[in-house]
């Protein structure tokens, strides 16, 4: 099934103003560049981004923050980001926060097709706030929804055509979490390989979860906290 | 003398046990890695996605796609494993990490942890200190006992807005080490040259103080 | 003439879109694989744990750990992916697959469909059937228009216990194509040569019959 | 973190009667072959066992049948099996029946601390008695517990020193997920790497989630229904 597409202008082409779009990655690392500058060049607005974290002023989510394209955030940590503190503050932009684990959770839920889970995360805090709470076996969890999402964005690092995913390290983090939950799934991938090009045990993200799959270019990958030993 | 970072950081690592998986926090926790007792095998647990981290990479051996929580380059060991974040946080909820080691900005008498917001300061967010907190089994809290205007960051009650109820097991300040009790904070340990009174003199909480209080020896 | 097992699967395979993912259950289902449409391309999906199923293996290539849900062997195609049962259902929940073809004992005119339990009779399980039938966007079934005591499998109320309530949304009998719609079953077309006659008197449960009702063609 | 053990005998010595058990496998397709035949060497009694099948006559959990060791079985599907029909009949057995993707659910919630989960699945049936049904969204979902057992007993295909498991083809089915929902998890594996031996990308069941692992032997790996086309 040949879900190749050209590029990242082609990939999101159908993202309009006021979508709701996940996007992949854990910091800048295993982020979709590609289709992150596509939208920035596209300059499609008043999206709803849900995210892990936002970017850097430069980079990543960053960017879209930058071209003021984004009215709502759903992150767990949002730092390292003045331009975001600028626009939160004033109050342009919208932030929503979410433990982590619930964050995860809550896509793996929707890929799955659970309406909802229960996490005790959170329990007793402001983010129990307006939910609801329940006790099984002695301990309290919150009821949390599954996402709903138009689009999905992943950055893997290898697929074929018909859209299986492979991740690489620690850039694995959201990005399958993400593929499964989006309603249309977009990935990009460092590199392409024919069918049959990929182990079949291997696959984190069936293609199933893919409708549209394109070879990025360029990637920069940078590190956010650099951090080495000396060689003794 | 009050212990330094480093300290605080061996004094947890001798909590470790043969066997045990562990997720360090970011901070003063991060440091723990480096005082692990000899003959103790743990697996560290990063909560984006490893099992199984390494130190930090020599220099020019960095790799982007492998990160810590802390977003730090890191290396692996031999037999590690990576996942996605829903599975990391399945084996935290789970009870699988043995034990969590985090920074606080607040410890109330009661085991409630407050240490990602402050009210009126921008709020970065929780990242996975609400999974942490509520899930693992056994929580330790690395923190200094008083904060810079020296007051005492363990309270009767958190002030602060909280991250988890009822969950610390455990605090290494730079002063004492301090069970979390039904009675309050117990008294376990005092840095060296550190007095009970002193300690006591910062703790804004309930401190449970019963015989003899060793000194932690380095 | 009733239309044989193999031309029920033959109309079935007709209702496949290009870029359709199909779960086929045991027995009829599984032979409209054999039927698939020249330029429509289509992923089989098991619900054991793959998508990209192939057809039987040739003698003597039978691989142990490559089977269906039925627990034949198969092969796989290129661009095929395994999965554990979780993702397999995951993934059904989810509406990821387009179309399950399933077997049933009996239907009603709500969909509501009965193909797991005969009362008194030894009960082997639903297997995935209830996940499927529950969880599926589209649902065809493959089934004789009556039992083997002539007596309609198409009713008002199903008489067995259900496997699912209100899912189905054809079926293909050997007697006809029948939509299940809010007033009932919808016939759509007649297997050659059956009359609109015999199917009324073999549907005992409310059909709609408006105008002419073509006859399939093979 | 070295968890290998010498062999099966070793790696159920713990399993006592009445035990809860999780055994892994899709019919005979990746079972436990050597925690099995020890488990009918040991004589075992009044288990409660997990698993979507019971095995054939004289083969898999199917032995144990003969053997008189089960209690209860907790599968999706039962057949292939007469020992196992005349126990149910006389009342020696009882059985529990539980949809498969329920079934397989319900080990997830288990190894992700989710004390339940809901799914559309036996919704109007006779599942769904005595079960809260919720909506959600406009359609209706039962309330499924985790499962708690003492014991999952796995078959990986490669395994190394730390409990890493890598599963082949449909023999993986519901072994990585009733690895995660075992208080203490068994792992036999066809092959046991040395540490680093398996690719970390690829491992399926984190070593986290592995008390116990050994290499087995002798793997019969039996076809249930051999079904063949003609070269043409």
């Amino acid at each position: 099934m040949n879900k190749v597409i050209a590029n990242a202008e082609e990939a999101i082409k159908d993202i309009s103003d006021g979508a709701v779009i996940m996007i992949g990655g854990f910091g800048l690392c295993g982020i979709p560049e590609n289709c992150i500058a596509a939208l920035v060049k596209k300059k499609v607005k008043g999206l709803t981004c849900i995210s892990n974290n936002a970017g850097v002023d430069d980079f990543g989510i960053g960017l879209m923050l930058q071209n003021k394209q984004v009215k709502k955030m759903i992150s767990s940590y949002v730092g390292e980001n003045a331009e975001f503190e600028r626009q939160l503050l004033s109050g342009e932009l919208e932030v929503e926060l979410i433990p982590q684990g619930t964050l995860a959770t809550r896509c793996l839920a929707a890929g799955y097709g659970m309406p909802a889970i229960y996490t005790p995360a959170g329990v007793g805090t402001e983010v129990a706030q307006g939910k609801e709470t329940r006790n099984f076996n002695g301990k309290d969890y919150l009821l949390e929804f599954a996402f709903e999402a138009g689009f999905a964005i992943v950055k893997a690092w290898k697929g074929d055509r018909d859209g299986n995913l492979i991740y690489h390290e620690t850039a694995r983090n959201f990005n399958p979490l993400m593929a499964m939950a989006g309603r249309i799934t977009i990935a990009e991938v460092e590199e392409l390989v024919p069918a049959g090009g990929l182990n079949p045990d291997s696959i984190h993200t069936p293609g199933i979860y893919v409708h549209h799959i394109f070879q990025g270019k360029g990637y920069q990958k940078r590190i956010e906290q650099r951090t080495v030993r000396k060689k003794v | 003398m009050p212990l330094t970072k480093e300290q605080i950081a061996q004094r947890i690592a001798r909590e470790l046990k043969d066997g045990y998986y562990v997720n360090l926090g970011i901070g003063i926790p991060t440091l723990v890695a480096n005082y692990i007792p000899a003959g103790i095998n743990v697996v560290l647990q990063s909560e984006n996605g490893l099992l199984g981290m390494g130190p930090f990479p020599y220099e020019g051996e960095e790799d982007p796609d492998l990160i810590n929580a802390g977003k730090q380059t890191i290396t692996t060991v031999p037999g590690s494993a990576f996942f996605d974040s829903a599975m990391s946080f399945g084996m935290i909820r789970a009870g699988k990490v043995d034990l969590t080691v985090l920074g606080a900005m607040e410890v109330s008498e009661k085991g409630d942890i407050a240490n990602w917001k402050i009210p009126g300061k921008m709020v970065k967010g929780m990242g996975g200190a609400m999974d942490l907190v509520a899930s693992a089994k056994n929580i330790i809290v690395a923190m200094m006992h008083t904060n810079p205007k020296g007051e005492s960051k363990l309270l009767p009650e958190c002030l602060l807005p909280l991250t988890g109820v009822g969950c610390v097991k455990k605090i290494v300040s730079d002063l004492a080490v301090l069970d979390v009790t039904p009675g309050g904070f117990k008294l376990l340990e005092r840095a060296p040259g550190v007095s009970t009174e002193e300690i006591r003199s910062k703790t804004a909480g309930k401190l449970v103080i019963e015989g003899d209080i060793p000194e932690m020896q380095f």
